[in-house]
């Protein structure tokens, strides 16, 4: 055993550092910090920095353009990151329909999409979700109907991430009602500048405006943009499933947020003495970031052990349970810590403002508390990772 | 021993779910005219009621009926602040309060007095008063904001505290208003030379009264939490009932259910909790605080179960900010930072628990 | 509403202390309070004591010679009595098999069994559970077959509380296999002194010795003996059942366990303090404590609504959760105040020894933190308890 | 960064859990045969180990297996201290504590020491020893004591902590034994004007000595608490997988399929957290103490987890003392109160943080 990186690792680290150093702008950093909304540009700025130096596709396979990385040094490019307050690169081109199309795609759609991902010529969202769906995925109701050579697209799909942003969804649809639940869906790339297309944005409680209602009516996509073969798309979908897992256990997240929270803490006063200093906000400090410390090297094992960039289920649905309760945890601690600063309501522009008030003090923090919450229901609920894990350990078990 | 609610108690509790089953996010006019402020009052100071198991009855429908309007800081609060301060000469003060036509702020806290009430650093020199107050809530609605400042001793003393009645548009304030989470607004105020006179002196010392009105406020804050959280929990047992996900509805997975029972035996123990720092609101200050701090650390700690577990229970859709849910959670959470959170009052228990 | 006790009810709580003071002996409430255990002498002697102050059976009617008391009185009783450490009152004549003959019992038997009960004639014990069976008490196996005048039974019943003790059972068996589940079930009334019934103790992990199985082989029970009718057994077993729970919510022990820690705490000392001046142990305390002042609120809530002695059944399940949950934090928290000396084995050979080592410091708080891991699962297992409440709350769900 | 075994270690391992697959409670004698011991030191010191991750490998497979053999009492802790404190005239002892020829017991808590290792009352003036041990364990099989006195300083310094090795039967000595908890036995010792010599005296300020043995100590009580727990919580899902609850197996209960997945969840953060322990015994004092207090947390606060729940999904039968598994929740509950427990890791991790 070594638990310590290699002097490579390191190296790749320091790299990463330095990258950072100079690519990343401060003012940037501090909106990631604080949580506010990236405008799309933004974004797009940041992919291309990191595709400049050849880091956008570190888990694509070289032929595509990617970096074939190991698990490990993409781990520390993702921790880096995260420490460093990056904006994270938005997952739904890169991380899930790349993988994809790398393996079920044809050479042509392969040609096309890849090189416009890299390049940031579309923006990607994902159709998965749809109303009453919840996490039962495979109920889906939107229908994709063959019409000479296109497919008529009717239904509707909901959580749709950054959807306001996108140019390009791909989206599960039903090709064929009469076959089983997870037989008869298909997998299928719909330009949304298609005539029937129309976003709609779902407020959260928050505040925040990040994920979207999609209508299609009567929306016509050539066949060319069917994946694979039709009636098969839960197979590609599964597929995806495990990709987006890769990064599931968010440690450098964590210790980004930790690391505010012990900032925040030093600096507020309790009783005359830093916040820090008082033994009951000590303990939950310490009991966090014992668990983290733990569970990174749990993540660390993990990662290591598993070869390429296929996270193993039961092990990855461990990591999602303990990653978004620490996490959440520490949103939990930060909106303690921020005392009655924590309660004003700190809207974007106020935070754009440059009124010092109480709000700029403590920043975000109840938002991002309560924003959160998403991280143990999205991408397949705790109580579905709970299941995967009981399942596994108890055989046939429900 | 008795846990009956008396008929006057009952009629008002009726009275309120009626009324609020239909208003909106404000009651405040319907609530005024229907003089329920007066349930907040003692007959001495003009009103009908007064105990605290009067206010636990209004605070707990308001909280269940998702009422944001700042009744606890500005009615309840400063209301009683008033009668236990000034002199008879404020009694027609009162008598507005009550009866909902004028409205006050309380202008106490500050970016750095967390939740200590003891800690004023805003003075008042020969009646000339320099500072900064955070947070105060309903400063957007206000006439007249009531103002502690500090007139002798140190940052943190106990006494030295003075209070003072100031027109909002008197010359040298200027107010920050935005936006609270959960609801309502707040606004930070600085006081920049504000010229007062002895007359607007309600006290030289009023820590005393600060903290009995406070107790009243966690009293109330605690009712109303614990009707939010009711709302909440009935909402996700009905959710759970029609909800289907593989087929069959979410009552049917036993993991839910039993993370459900855990939650209303919480409830129950939140409704005793409130029981109890209602009954011991006019108790001596030391019952009264020990009480108080209880039902706060416990409303504090249940109410983050309920208000995670709901939008949890819930998946997406209690996250959104069209669905009823998410704003009672963010009140329930919310709760906790108001009058001191569930650390500060364990701390205080533990410390009231020695003596 | 009033939170306090009437002038009534205090009269009778000093009345209560007064007993309580004049009859029971200090070194018999020093074993209490160890948890240790009591031989049959002490408790019979303990029930005699009782009944000559006509308090041995306060829910009993008057007609057969109880004191109809109500509940916030018998709360009274029950709470004076836990913070002396006088012994409990063995439940299973008194508070189970009682009401079931005061309401299904022939006059025959109301006249001959209940005397003897009050009168300690005979020591009671429970014969529901079976090897197997769990919380699922209808799977019962042991089986009575009609021989002319005569049952004869066969069978095992296990977690046999005190019947090591006990000259006389109260079973359910089956008498007909035929029928459905919870029907075919009768409730009989066995002498243990029988041929063919065998009593074996049934070690804990604490090396008490409180439990037992009972074995029947062609045991022959006179039919007089059958309480109620044939085949409706289970009816008087539910019946029981909700009387088993009066108290339920444990108030005093809770409270006398929490002010022995209090105690312990004020004189163990951790880094030259007072442990009970420790942050982390104060507030664990303190969280307890709070716990336990808005449990006994609820208790004394529900028993004042309840009519009569019959607990209705969610409240009960409510405070049989709660109760157990606290009752068992406060084991939990005396083990730690104990520190390193929780660890020797207290035997009853060592306490009673007047040797002046760690173990007798710390007493017997390990044994009592595990043997006390059975409230959460006798009477009904905190899991039944919490599907109880469930299912009122959502209706039909499972 | 690799987290593979070496071959030797693989080796090591799985000759334990063939060696201890049959063994009852006690292995000592086997373990000693098969010169296991020897895994535990350095090659300096007679070993063929002594690493962390031999320490983990090694205790895991003794905690899986359920020994109670006081190991880490005897073997580690006292042997660590001779290797590093004893001059070349004591390398023979230690060479028969490796071969297992010979017992020792480490007479160092005291009734009142709690868990800090600086607090000794015992006094050696003169060579001259007063004073009483309590919870020594091992001391009815021990043929050596290892005492600590105190020859200078209050009785909570760091320095003027003396270590003396004293035959049992040495006169002024008198052992009363009892059982442990969980399983082994232990004793207070009261020394009563026992005589030494220059030459019983090991060290004269042994309290870095003492705090290097512990950290040991702790690596291998929380590697045994991972192995205990590992075979509590895969008997408890062979036990869900047959066991039969109103007509189904229990494990087609979801309320408790849930439960039991956090159990797994954390049964590999306790792996982790023994992992990073091991892996810093031998970094400088305060990582090392860092990440030793960090794993006994942890482990603490998970041992409660695992051995409740596990209990708790057994129902009755988990109880009994027939049964195997009651006794592994013993010991897993009974770890935490040795080498300080959850709150006194947590307190001194929050201290080492700070520095």
């Amino acid at each position: 055993m070594e638990l310590n990186y290699s002097a490579e690792d390191i190296e790749f680290r320091d790299e990463v550092r330095a990258f950072l150093a100079e690519s990343l702008q401060s003012s940037l950093a501090d909106k990631v910090a604080l949580g506010l909304s990236l405008s799309k540009t933004e974004y797009e700025d940041w992919h291309a920095r990191l595709q400049a130096r050849g880091w956008l596709a570190p888990n694509w396979p070289k032929q595509f353009g990617g970096g074939e990385w190991e698990a490990v040094k993409r781990h520390i490019f993702d921790e880096e990151c995260a420490l460093a307050n990056a904006p994270r690169i938005v997952p739904f081109g890169l991380a899930m329909l790349g993988p994809v199309l790398h393996k079920f795609g044809s050479t042509a759609q392969q040609n096309y999409w890849l090189p416009r991902i890299l390049n940031g010529d579309d923006w990607w969202c994902q159709g998965y979700s749809e109303p009453g769906a919840g996490s039962d995925l495979v109920a889906l109701n939107t229908k994709a109907v063959r019409d000479a050579d296109h497919y008529i697209v009717n239904g509707q799909k909901t959580w749709t991430t950054l959807g306001q942003h996108a140019n390009m969804i791909f989206c599960l649809v039903r090709t064929d009602s009469e076959a089983k639940a997870q037989e008869g869906i298909s997998f299928l790339l719909i330009d949304m500048n298609t005539p029937g297309v129309e976003v709609r944005p779902i407020v959260l409680i928050d505040g925040s405006v990040e994920v979207n209602e999609i209508w299609f009516s009567d929306v016509r996509v050539p066949i060319e943009n069917l994946v694979g073969e039709e009636n098969k798309g839960w197979t590609y979908a599964k597929y995806l499933l495990t990709h987006e897992r890769t990064n599931i256990a968010g440690v450098g997240f964590a210790r980004a947020g930790l690391a505010a929270v012990k900032r925040f803490a030093s600096k507020e006063y309790s009783g005359g003495k830093p916040l820090i200093e008082n033994p009951l906000f000590a303990a939950r400090l310490a009991e966090i970031e014992i668990d983290l410390m733990a569970m990174a090297t749990t993540n660390l094992r993990i990662l290591s052990n598993a070869s390429g960039t296929q996270a193993p289920s039961v092990e990855s649905s461990m990591l999602k349970v303990k990653g978004t309760i620490i996490r959440q945890a520490i949103n939990d601690l930060m909106r303690r810590a921020a005392g009655p600063n924590a309660v004003p309501f700190a809207s974007e522009e106020l935070e754009h403002s440059q009124l010092q008030v109480g709000p700029i003090r403590a920043g975000r923090v109840s938002m991002q508390y309560f924003n959160n919450r998403k991280l143990s229901i999205y991408g397949g609920s705790n109580e579905i990772q709970r299941q995967i894990i009981a399942k596994d350990a108890l055989g046939g078990g429900r | 021993m008795n846990f009956e609610l008396s008929d006057e108690q009952r009629m008002l509790q009726d009275t309120l779910r009626r009324m609020l089953d239909d208003s909106g996010d404000s009651a405040w006019s319907q609530l005024a005219e229907q003089g329920i402020f007066a349930a907040l009052f003692s007959e001495d100071n003009g009103g009908l009621g007064g105990s605290g198991f009067d206010l636990s009855i209004v605070f707990e429908e308001l909280g269940r009926a998702g009422t944001t309007d700042p009744i606890i800081e500005s009615v309840l609060v400063c209301g009683r602040l008033i009668a236990s301060l000034a002199a008879d000469s404020h009694s027609e003060l009162l008598g507005r309060i009550v009866a909902g036509d004028v409205q006050l702020a309380f202008a106490h806290s500050e970016t750095t007095s967390r939740y200590e009430l003891n800690r004023v650093e805003t003075h008042a020199d020969h009646h000339c008063l320099n500072g900064v107050k955070s947070v105060v809530v309903n400063a957007n609605a206000a006439h007249l904001f009531l103002v502690s400042a500090r007139i002798a001793g140190d940052v943190a003393d106990s006494s030295g505290i003075a209070l003072y009645l100031v027109p909002v548009n008197t010359p040298g304030i200027t107010v920050v208003n935005y936006e609270l989470t959960g609801g309502g607004q707040a606004a930070d105020i600085t006081f920049d030379n504000v010229q007062l006179t002895q007359n607007d002196c309600l006290s030289t010392d009023a820590l005393i009264a600060i903290d009995s009105a406070t107790a009243a406020a966690i009293v109330a804050l605690c009712a109303q939490t614990l009707g939010a959280m009711e709302t909440t929990v009935s909402m996700t047992c009905e959710y759970m009932r029609t909800r289907q996900q593989f087929g069959r509805p979410l009552a049917t997975f036993q993991a839910l259910a039993h993370r459900l029972a855990d939650m209303l035996i919480e409830v129950e123990q939140a409704r005793s909790a409130v029981i109890l720092a209602a009954g011991h609101l006019d108790a001596d200050a030391h019952s009264r605080d020990l009480h108080a701090s209880a039902a706060k650390n416990l409303l504090g700690r249940i109410g983050k179960l309920i208000a995670e577990e709901s939008i949890q229970m819930h998946g997406g859709i209690g996250m959104t900010d069209e669905y009823r849910l998410g704003h009672f959670a963010k009140r329930i959470i919310m709760a906790d930072h108001r009058y001191g959170d569930v650390d500060f009052h364990l701390e205080r228990f533990i410390a009231l628990s020695k003596t």
